[in-house]
């Protein structure tokens, strides 16, 4: 029986067993990562499509606002990470308060969200376009209360702490926000989910938390939901996100084989 | 307390040494982003001849941030004050920093006399006299430099280079790991540590990763270290549980993040405390076997137990940068790693982006500058020679600062399969390029490892061949899952 | 002829070898000056994986320039056609580019290997194969050639790095060059050559500077060789003048620059005809001391007598590259070099401008390029590391070139007084650069110029102290004036 | 007697005698080198003060011409060398033929010039500012037949080549350019004179001959105008200028001292 060992589906997409002519990679690697790395680059230019994120929202019920950083394009939004992380303001820019968030929502309370999503492009646009909506499906079922008054922002051209300008603006007690993050030369389409308690610009990271690499090789939707689910129930327990809340030692879903 | 230098007749003048130091850092994108460029090549120049006549006590009076505002300047000022700093600096108390660059390279300052006088120096110090150092100066100076340290190996002998193995994976899968170790340790890579980032922030995660980790180790009688890097608090919870499950967390290195602000690394969820804390959890593992005293080579006491992290623009990232420069900024993180006697400590130094440090040719110069200014404190350096996919960088630019480093006698580089880590997405140094270097500078491994690859356990890792997983010390159902 | 190749399902057609070769080749600012250049990366890439798959037999049938219309076409496929040179190209005839470029970073591609090699390869083979490679694959097969050429001293030998001095000045003043080369000669440069590039293109001007050099190389021993960079007619006519008035022009090496076309050459004032013309009158001066045969060390047969500088861009800004890429046509350049089996061969790489090579890095890339094709084709290369005022580069950049281009191994670089050429406008490197290369990587001198260091002639020259017109032969009213 | 060496005057402005620290050199000098490159690196970018130009000429009675190259601006100047080598043409842009020289002369024949000469920036402006009118000067007196009948251009955005289209559009026999080198790190004022003889776009450099270094530490007016009359007698005899062509052996003014 020839050994199996080939056969067996590969357990990582790392770049192993290159071999090698003197010290170097054989031409083909080579090449590949060239072809890779042109690639990769394109992603991090590519703008969000949000029709399409807001078409699929709405096909789901969820009423979407979708708003700006203050920075203008992509090549502004690269130079400028500090633009990144606040509201656009400029004259047009829709505005965000949370009168905007209620007057969106079929039948309105007055009361503030506990909880808002955000969906940003971040440094990939693929990653949100891919991966936003089978997680917000995946999620639904785990969120505490799940109703229509979560609201879902969509962010463009938004650093992570943009969340916590959106977050304030609505007077959300906790954001999830998912956002592209950088493309990676095998993997344009990396979705990350960033958990912030009480946000308000400011806030450092140790006060966030961080759910990565969500995507096809990568952690799956549901697995990835359960965690945010975890986090969500631990923050609203301490009021808090950050250093003081870790992963579940076992993953929550699938727990040990 | 103002610096003005007149030149060709044109008085010019800097508020402070903040300012000044600012102005005459050669170009980068942080730096702009955050306003304190220099507006043109031209005043950048000036800056530099004001800055050369600057002598280097000021570097003492004038802090860039308030004694009361910072802790990390607190740890500097309060340092420097010390007999021990004392002694060091008074050769040189009398210098600017224009002369202090020539004396650095001179002939005059040999190996040992830069080893003598790491205490005497400051961040402040160092990040100054780099500013007015081309290219060569900071590779000349950099290799007249040697800080050792031991462990199971023995790091940063001359013409020796080591690597970290960094086979990290999405979901940390157990087996994909270990393919990527398997991978690594083949072509000769791991002799600084095998550090794994792990993409879940669990205590029992880092608890099963160390394990792996310390069975491959084991099994081979390979001479490195392991590490985790999750955060310093998910390291000491796991720590504690294992303890708490009455075994001991098979915990080398400890790893942390760190910067040059107080406020930059609150932001980070550390403070000095927390690091000392974190020290002593990982000294009551006792897992260093080498002597303790004296080290016959460096200034590094044992143990060390710290693998430090650092790069430049993550205080302004944080904006917790204080209107320093980040280059500065970079030195003075050293300061916080110098305070703890690390391992080894990392500049990974193109990771964040392309705000910070834009192209390859800036990328090049903050990797040497942060390479020399680790050295010349003292620290054990090593460079993640790296880039991400949004900065305009390519295989090039890595193939000639990884030549550059090589040249300036870095200590150890990272070992990425294929140079791309599929975790956190970017390029660093693969399995390959350290080869490269080794052949093309005359470079070893440390000397432990280099016996350990003419053994017969390396034989026996090489008839693993292409089964990775059975490197595995148990099913991986005890292990954390990927999808 | 088209190639073609289909990725990711789709296909990529390129009309020939010419388009193939020009969007294969990495970015730079001649190629899309010339609207050559691949229009993105990923075309880039997509082309890079055509370009491998191609049949090195492919060079000799699809002609970049026609065979009918370039003489230097004829030239390479002439020789190509030699038994030598098929006896030399028959094991890898059956390659494709991408397996060459394996062959050539394998350890089977040993020093040896390579020297038998380079009659069989032709510029386009080594250009071709050369876009396929990083800066490190550059660096890994140039340092495996060695090409050593012999006049007084031996240049290229491993381990070794030479200098040409040039001690220009901007009226050909006799005291204003004296000091120059004595400050070079003091500081260990000039055993490649001393070369001076005269303001005035008057052959009593060549004439008086090369007796100049003469008497110093002479009064104090030096092992070197002399030249003047007058164009080559000047050159020809000074050797004629001096055998009219019954004296020996004292001329060791003829200069010229030549470039990749017929066309080009043209605008240079050449033809292969005028060259060898030139070579033949050198040669009638029986000055190169060394054993004619056989040259031990490389594939040069002396007599060496030619100095040629090339450098990309040359061809283009004559409007005279037919279509092809700057790299490409640089290494057709070789072709013209190895006919006449010179002492040195120099790629002035950073010397036009922006036009060609846009910043540092593009500079950085060209140098490594050139000098792997050079001696991949056996010619015995040096390169002058060098940028404008109109570029985008600095001393950083000329730092990080020179490093890499000693680890490459390359035979030479320029000794400029201060790296500041005040007369050609440019800046290279300096004696303190060949200096701290020579530290850094452990290279050393010529053997034979290295024991004139330590030679009493060598104190003798000490002694002269601030007085270098002391080394002038004759009172300066014999010399050609300046202002 | 203390030595005079250090007081001899220096002969060279090259950068000798530094000195060393280790391999390197010394501080003072790394800084110079510094700003020097800075201060270069603007005089590239410096564009020609053509009114200051158009005046000198006018208080020496000589009509001048103003054309442009095709190249707009000094970015597109620096990066498109084929653009400096053509005449503008878009509209607006000064016309260049043999009827506007005609028309600008104060009483007009209908002769094509035999000479005609130009004044371009090229890569250092400051160099034409400085040294072309002084230059101009020596050179009247030495010039074949001396008359307001040599037309004078000022290019701009010009490259050598330029030079040709402007002969060939003046039906001039030989042009002599005088243009600014490129600046180097100690002389950002270098002036270079290039012949041509019967200029027309597609001479090659291997047809021209060049005279550099005119200026303060380089060749002197007299001499360069020496030397460029050289040229213009010896082209006239030979109907040719380049590589047939050499300086003098002896410099032609000063002679051996
Ligand atoms: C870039 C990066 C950094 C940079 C961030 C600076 C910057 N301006 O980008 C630096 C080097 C400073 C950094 C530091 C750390 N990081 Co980090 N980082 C990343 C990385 C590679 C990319 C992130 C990204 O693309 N973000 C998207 C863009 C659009 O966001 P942004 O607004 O531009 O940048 C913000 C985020 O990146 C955020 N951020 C970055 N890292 C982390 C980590 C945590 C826990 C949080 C809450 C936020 C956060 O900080 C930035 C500024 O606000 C990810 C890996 C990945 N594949 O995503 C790891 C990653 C997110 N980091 C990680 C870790 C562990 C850390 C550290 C805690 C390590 C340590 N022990 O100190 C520190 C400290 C973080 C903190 N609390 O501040 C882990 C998180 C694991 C987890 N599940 O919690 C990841 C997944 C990598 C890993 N597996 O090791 N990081
Ligand atoms: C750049 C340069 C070159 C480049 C030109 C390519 C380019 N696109 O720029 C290259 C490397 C190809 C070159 C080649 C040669 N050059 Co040259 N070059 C220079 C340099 C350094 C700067 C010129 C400059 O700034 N021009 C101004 C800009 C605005 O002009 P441009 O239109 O952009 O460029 C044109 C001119 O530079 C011209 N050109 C360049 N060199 C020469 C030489 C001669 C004799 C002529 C007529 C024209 C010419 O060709 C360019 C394209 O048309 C000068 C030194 C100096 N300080 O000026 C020497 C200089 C002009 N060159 C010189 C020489 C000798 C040569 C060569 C003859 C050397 C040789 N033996 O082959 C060759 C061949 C020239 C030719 N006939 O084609 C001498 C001329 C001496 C003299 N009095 O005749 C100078 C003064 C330097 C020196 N002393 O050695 N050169």
């Amino acid at each position: 029986m020839p050994s199996s060992l080939n056969r067996q589906p590969p357990t990582t997409t790392a770049r192993i067993a290159l071999g090698r002519t003197g010290d170097a990679v054989p031409v083909a690697e080579h090449l590949r990562f060239q072809l890779d790395h042109a690639l990769a680059r394109d992603a991090v230019h590519a703008t969000l499509d949000v029709p399409m994120l807001e078409r699929g929202l709405r096909e789901r019920g969820i009423p979407a606002i979708t708003v700006h950083s203050a920075a203008r394009d992509r090549s502004e939004y690269l130079r400028r990470p500090d633009l990144g992380r606040r509201l656009a303001t400029h004259p047009g820019a829709p505005s965000l308060d949370s009168e905007t968030w209620v007057r969106s929502m079929p039948a309105g309370s007055h009361e503030s969200p506990t909880l808002a999503i955000i969906l940003a492009d971040g440094l990939s646009a693929l990653a949100v376009e891919r991966h936003a909506l089978p997680l917000l499906d995946a999620l639904a079922s785990r969120i505490p209360n799940p109703s229509p008054r979560i609201p879902v922002v969509i962010a463009t051209n938004a650093r992570v702490a943009l969340g916590d300008a959106i977050g304030e603006a609505l007077g959300a007690r906790i954001t999830v926000m998912l956002i592209g993050e950088r493309p990676g030369l095998s993997s344009p389409d990396s979705l990350g989910a960033y958990l912030t308690w009480n946000p308000r610009p400011g806030r450092a990271d140790s006060e966030r938390n961080c759910i990565s690499n969500i995507r096809a090789e990568g952690l799956s939707y549901a697995e990835a939901a359960a965690r945010i689910a975890h986090y969500l129930r631990e923050a609203q327990r301490l009021h808090a996100t950050g250093i003081a809340l870790k992963d579940p030692d076992t993953p929550p879903l699938l727990g040990p084989a | 307390m103002p610096y003005d230098i007149t030149l060709r007749g044109v008085r010019h003048t800097f508020a402070n040494l903040r300012e000044l130091l600012a102005k005459a850092s050669p170009l980068r994108s942080g730096d702009q982003l955050a306003g304190l460029a220099a507006e043109s090549s031209e005043a950048r120049a000036i800056a530099q001849h004001a800055l050369a006549d600057v002598p280097l006590a000021a570097f003492l009076e004038d802090l860039l941030i308030p004694y009361e505002a910072d802790d990390v300047t607190r740890l500097i000022v309060d340092t420097h004050a010390t007999s021990a700093a004392q002694a060091a600096f008074t050769p040189i108390a009398g210098l600017t920093v224009g002369e202090l660059r020539d004396w650095l390279l001179s002939d005059d300052a040999t190996t040992d006399r830069l080893t003598a006088l790491a205490p005497g120096l400051t961040p402040e110090i160092v990040a100054a006299v780099s500013k007015l150092m081309r290219v060569q100066d900071l590779i000349a100076v950099a290799r007249k430099c040697e800080v050792v340290t031991r462990f199971r190996t023995t790091v940063g002998l001359k013409q020796r280079l080591s690597t970290r193995l960094q086979p990290n994976h999405p979901t940390d899968d157990p087996a994909g790991i270990a393919a990527s170790i398997l991978d690594g340790l083949l072509l000769g890579s791991g002799d600084a540590v095998i550090g794994i980032n792990p993409a879940s922030d669990s205590p029992q995660s880092v608890l099963k990763l160390l394990a792996m980790i310390e069975h491959v180790r084991e099994r081979f009688a390979i001479p490195t270290q392991s590490c985790v890097l999750a955060h310093v608090t998910t390291q000491m919870r796991a720590i504690e549980q294992a303890a708490a499950a009455g075994t001991q967390a098979q915990l080398d290195l400890i790893f942390q993040s760190i910067a040059g602000t107080e406020l930059a690394n609150k932001g980070f969820g550390i403070t000095l405390d927390l690091l000392a804390e974190a020290e002593s959890m990982a000294a009551s593992l006792h897992r260093n076997p080498s002597q303790p005293t004296p080290n016959p080579y460096s200034l590094i006491p044992n143990p060390c137990l710290f693998y430090f992290e650092t790069g430049q623009g993550s205080a302004l990232s944080a904006e917790a940068h204080h209107g320093c420069d980040q280059q500065t900024l970079e030195a003075r993180a050293y300061a916080v790693a110098s305070r703890f006697s690390p391992f080894l400590v990392n500049t990974v130094v193109g990771f964040i982006g392309p705000e910070y440090l834009y192209d390859g040719k800036q990328i090049l110069r903050a990797g040497l500058e942060d390479h020399l200014c680790g050295k010349l404190l003292g620290l054990p350096m090593g460079c993640d020679v790296c880039y991400t996919n949004h900065a305009e960088a390519d295989q090039d630019d890595m193939d000639t600062l990884l030549t550059l480093l090589g040249a300036a006698g870095v200590n150890y580089i990272m070992g990425v399969p294929g140079a791309d880590d599929v975790m956190l997405n970017y390029q660093s140094t693969s399995f390959h390029d350290a080869l490269y270097l080794r052949r093309t500078l005359n470079l070893r491994p440390a000397p432990e490892f280099e016996a350990w690859l003419a053994s017969p356990h390396f034989e026996d890792l090489k008839r693993l061949g292409p089964n990775p997983t059975a490197l595995l010390p148990l099913a991986s159902g005890n292990w954390p899952t990927g999808t």
